[in-house]
């Protein structure tokens, strides 16, 4: 024990805000406080310290970046309000949208996952096949599993990207359903 | 009616919020909708009951049914196909008509003094199905704000197999790939010359002598065909048995080399 | 011409500085000054001003990050001093993408377990030496005894760690073509 404590290195405050400005920067996904906190030998509140800090930091000098927790971690992305010059630079349209269609069953099954096709088709009145498909193309739902009843039917829910595309830190973020009952009359 | 659309359309892209107001504020006297657009018959009836200013939880059976017909036929008429959902829902329309036509059983009424409304529970799915259409809107909001902003590289993973980033889904659909190409290639297969035991000594050999060593398990992967197969594998019995090469395996089930002595 | 300079977009040059650094970010490869003068349509010197504001920002708060002149352009990267903290996440992430390769294989052994090396490539068509490495590496795939067939292959299946790395119960919860064919139609 005496000596890991030797061997844990002594790192300043501002070095650490520097170290974990650089291990979010080269991550390819969302980087979680715990995971930073093995990696770097750090309690749990010094990271979340340290990365206060930053996202104060590109706050404050009006940054073209923003640090922003998604999917459950950190990470490095451009600010919405510069996305007109990113896109013409990367020469990228924007993503094809989604139809009405799969919208809505997009959101029968995160609020209702997991679900089955049965039981979407229930609560929508019409068959969601086609959005389905199109669902699990754009990788926005994942099959979860078979239901324990006749047929043994597949059951789908939301996957990390789905968090990731709705800008969403997790599933709990999500409003919850009984919300939408008071904008029906 | 300038845009007809499938629920297949995916390549449709529309604001979701500006296309509602759109049909909301088109005339009640005048089907001024776009056609196709409405996700399914729960939502066509949401419409309906909102252009006559309907009670959700009154609804005016007869009038709604005979509008939904009228917008049934009109789209046979425009040769859209009627998805059997929404002829579903046509019937389900009718039959409630039916039952609230129903004189209502003089016994019963006495003792049972709160029968059964027919519309309850179409109300209830109506009231259920709107709600995800409201969620399905926020859902479009985020994805809009989120489109705007850009990271470095794609996010691939999902949350169940972190580690491999892939789903079952992809797994099916890979393997059905593969299975229609090997369809394909079945049929090459047939046209392809054999090659002789004589050949493949004589190839295994350069190799083995151009580089030192080969690894079993690759050349025999490089073969096409079962028949192919065993000729490589009496090649390589008949090159150990007659030259100066060695068969190496390092580690139980490791990978077998062919060296040259 | 006076088209041209009526629709040019006037900024700031904090929001320029800002928009060269959320382009310097996405760009996959450093970018020269020419080709960020050309697409925000701004002056040379202007960029010129931006990107070295940037950096004196980047300096002046001890930043994990810098922008440095590379390849005749510019670009974003991680400080030097931080390297073994760096190289230390970096080897904590999981190799996380399966080459198609890869994932072919696993599904040939998925659905046509126990399958043998020389089965795999009747229907991959292709070798699979190093695919098959690579499950192995990864305990997705185990070797499953021989078969009783000419040089008695090995054949191998799928793991323990392939059910849960794929959230599968069991392998009845693979998915068939059949959950799939009303979605595909």
């Amino acid at each position: 024990m005496e000596e890991a404590v030797e061997q844990k290195v002594l790192r300043t405050p501002t070095e650490l805000v520097a170290i974990v400005e650089a291990l979010i920067f080269v991550a390819d996904e969302p980087v979680s406080t715990r995971v930073l906190g093995e990696v770097l030998e750090e309690e749990r509140e010094s990271i979340q310290a340290a990365i206060e800090q930053l996202q104060s930091e590109y706050e404050g000098r009006d940054s073209g970046l923003q640090i922003r927790e998604i999917a459950g971690g950190w990470q490095l992305g451009t600010r919405t309000e510069y996305h007109e010059e990113v896109r013409k630079f990367l020469k990228t349209r924007p993503n094809a949208k989604l139809s009405l269609a799969s919208l809505e069953t997009l959101s029968v099954i995160a609020y209702k996952q997991p679900v089955t096709v049965p039981e979407i088709l229930e609560i929508r009145g019409v068959q969601s096949a086609s959005a389905i498909k199109t669902l699990l193309d754009r990788r926005l739902i994942v099959a979860k599993g078979r239901k324990e009843a006749v047929g043994r039917p597949m059951q789908y829910g939301t996957s990390k990207d789905f968090l990731v595309q709705f800008g969403l830190k997790d599933l709990t973020e999500l409003p919850s359903i009984e919300d939408f009952e008071d904008l029906v009359q | 009616m300038e845009t007809i659309l499938t629920e297949k359309d995916e390549q449709f892209s529309f604001d979701f919020h500006k296309e509602t107001a759109e049909i909301m504020s088109g005339g009640t006297d005048e089907l001024k909708i776009k056609l196709g657009e409405f996700a399914g018959p729960l939502d066509l009836l949401l419409y309906l009951i909102r252009q006559e200013q309907a009670d959700i939880f009154d609804i005016p059976i007869a009038r709604i049914t005979e509008k939904y017909l009228e917008y049934i036929r009109l789209m046979k008429r425009l040769d859209i196909a009627v998805a059997a959902d929404f002829l579903v829902m046509a019937a389900t329309l009718i039959e409630i008509k039916s039952k609230m036509l129903l004189p209502r059983d003089p016994s019963l009424s006495t003792d049972e003094e709160e029968m059964e409304d027919p519309r309850q529970e179409l109300v209830d799915r109506l009231l259920e199905y709107e709600k995800f259409k409201s969620a399905a809107g926020m859902l479009h909001e985020r994805s809009t704000i989120e489109s705007a902003i850009f990271t470095r590289g794609p996010i691939e993973s999902d949350e169940n197999n972190a580690e491999i980033d892939a789903s079952v889904f992809d797994l099916l659909t890979v393997f059905q790939k593969i299975v229609a190409r090997h369809v394909d290639e079945v049929k090459m297969e047939i046209q392809r010359e054999e090659i002789s035991l004589a050949d493949m000594i004589k190839n295994l050999k350069a190799r083995i002598f151009a580089t030192g060593e080969v690894n079993l398990l690759e050349f025999f992967e490089e073969m096409h065909s079962r028949r192919e197969l065993v000729t490589a594998f009496i090649a390589v019995l008949e090159i150990v048995r007659a030259e100066t090469v060695k068969l190496l395996q390092n580690k139980t089930f490791g990978d077998i080399i062919l060296r040259k002595v």
